[in-house]
């Protein structure tokens, strides 16, 4: 089984830096984002999603947000879309780096989900 | 009541008017508990429904409410996005079995609340349409009565969305999906008179 | 007392990206940030931070960061100017987010903190 | 004993050349258990300390060890770079006071300590310098006993920094900031001797 990261952001720039830290730490993994609506606006777009869902080589997904509007994108997106998406309500920034260091260390989901448990703040 | 084709269009329609007139002020609305743009977000998704129909006229309720649906799941922007989105998703869903209107708005709360997670009294749309709908079931809502419920949104703290980061500070401001809401039940009423 | 928000990343977008999403909801909150090293690789910049810290207008300063590195450079900063300096152990993303929503309303810093409490998970 | 100028000039100068030349090693220890890095950054920063000495040439250990912390500081871009600044700053400062070595040492240690927050058995530089410094203090002090300490680190489970997000998987990897406070204190070791 193998897995990518998405991260999903109200903010084009955060959609775009982010990886950035994470790759550093994970440069097997792969990690695709969606940041801001489709005339990148601040908020999501559902289209963004389902792009970043389907450009993501990975077979299963870990997804991560900003605030609350984006979930439920997030959501509709996994919705309409074939992978298995797992959605976490943790720290962004904090819980993907973690999830992204984990995976690259190759420790298995059941693990990874222990660890990000402590980060569930929404 | 059965909803026709003919009201649905007819409510929709009316639902992008008073948007569109009064798209200023739910963005106000959404100013001192969240991001200032509900009402811009409203107008430019029901702009997409407009056109979206005018481009393709929907055979059925159905295809009226998944054209509504696509339409502000990707032009909203915000959080209302998914969530209207999702209520007229669930009511297209629904419409493939009956066009009874209770039904239908019964599935559309449904979706509603378990999009957002939101139940009565975290001060959202879900306080308005919880109100409103045993009314109608009833035959006796009135716009008096949706005003009644938008209002009493006012003096709820936040559980959900941008305004729940403003705790206390979320009293004593009408929630802006609420209002919204609102303008759609007195949309309906209009249509289905 | 007026209070300003200083964002200190290891990423320089994502220093750029989150004072949007916060200034969407605190205009009139002071917010400037700190990414990336001098360079503007990956990592912090004592110097970026104190141009940060002077070039806020507020006189009291609440401070948010990724990693434990900038947190360190953050310190180091605040050792060596002359503003009361807050700093947050706090999500990076939610918690700034919050200060700022709270900032504009007009709450004041020990009902803020205490709203950040439940966010520290460093 | 006392730390004369040229000792401690010495000793920077030759932690650098350590430092230079085992860069990638340091930065392949960094790899599992990091960002791949260390030993670019503290190349960084140990270049930027022999500019900074080359250009302006201390008078006393306190100027030495100030323009040390001020390059590290500055330069080093990672999480070492505030922890060995504050180190030489501390020393900086209690040079003022003393040359002691020991004391000097002491005054680093107290402050990596209190800037990174780490404690002994945390898998950091820190259990390094806990495991060095009562050996240096007695004199017992060799470069197998600085092996012995650096090697120590490898069944610890990362309790700071970057690697402590690898939490189990940081074991049985030797701590990269442990090494280079390694390269440190041989350093130290060839310039008193
Ligand atoms: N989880 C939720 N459940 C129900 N309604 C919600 C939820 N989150 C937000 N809302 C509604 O959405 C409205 C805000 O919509 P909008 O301003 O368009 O989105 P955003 O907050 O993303 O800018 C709120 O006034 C509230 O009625
Ligand atoms: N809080 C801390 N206390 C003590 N030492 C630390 C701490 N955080 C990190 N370190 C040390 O710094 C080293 C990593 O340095 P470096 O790679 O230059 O920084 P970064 O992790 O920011 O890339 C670690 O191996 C460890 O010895
Ligand atoms: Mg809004
Ligand atoms: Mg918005
Ligand atoms: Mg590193
Ligand atoms: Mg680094």
């Amino acid at each position: 089984m193998n897995y990518g990261i998405v991260i999903v952001s109200h903010v084009p720039e955060l959609a775009q830096g982010l990886p950035k830290l994470l790759q550093q730490v994970a440069k097997d993994v792969p990690i695709t984002a969606a940041g801001g609506t489709d005339d990148d606006e601040i908020g999501t777009s559902v289209t963004k999603i389902m792009t970043a869902f389907a450009d993501n080589p990975a077979d299963e997904l870990l997804t991560f947000y900003d605030l609350g509007s984006a979930k439920m994108n997030l959501e509709l997106a996994s919705e309409m879309s074939d992978k298995p998406i797992h959605l976490y309500d943790t720290a962004l920034v904090e819980s993907a780096y973690s999830a992204a260091a984990l995976l690259e260390a190759g420790v298995k989901l059941p693990e990874i989900e222990a660890q990000l448990a402590p980060l569930k703040i929404k | 009541m059965d909803l026709a084709l003919d009201q649905a269009t007819k409510w929709l329609e009316l639902f992008g008017d008073e948007i569109e007139k009064n798209k200023a002020y739910l963005s106000d609305l959404d100013t001192p508990i969240g991001d200032a743009d509900h009402g811009f977000n409203m107008a430019r998704g029901m702009e997409a429904v407009e056109t979206s129909l005018a481009q393709k006229a929907p055979a059925d309720l159905a295809g009226l409410f998944k054209q509504t649906a696509m339409a502000l799941i990707t032009k909203v922007g915000g959080a209302s996005g998914p969530l209207y989105g999702t209520a007229f998703l669930e009511m297209s869903k629904q419409a493939a079995q009956t066009s009874e209107l209770n039904s239908l708005l019964a599935a559309a709360l449904a979706g509603i609340k378990k999009r957002g997670g939101a139940a009565a009294g975290d001060k959202t749309m879900v306080d308005v349409w919880e109100a409103v709908l045993p009314e109608l079931a009833q035959g006796t809502l009135t716009d008096a009565k949706i005003d009644e419920a938008v209002e009493a949104t006012k003096p709820l703290i936040a559980k959900k969305g941008r305004a729940s980061y403003l705790g206390e500070r979320s009293k004593g401001h009408i929630d802006p999906g609420a209002m919204s809401s609102g303008y759609l039940f007195k949309a309906l009423l209009k249509a289905v008179a």
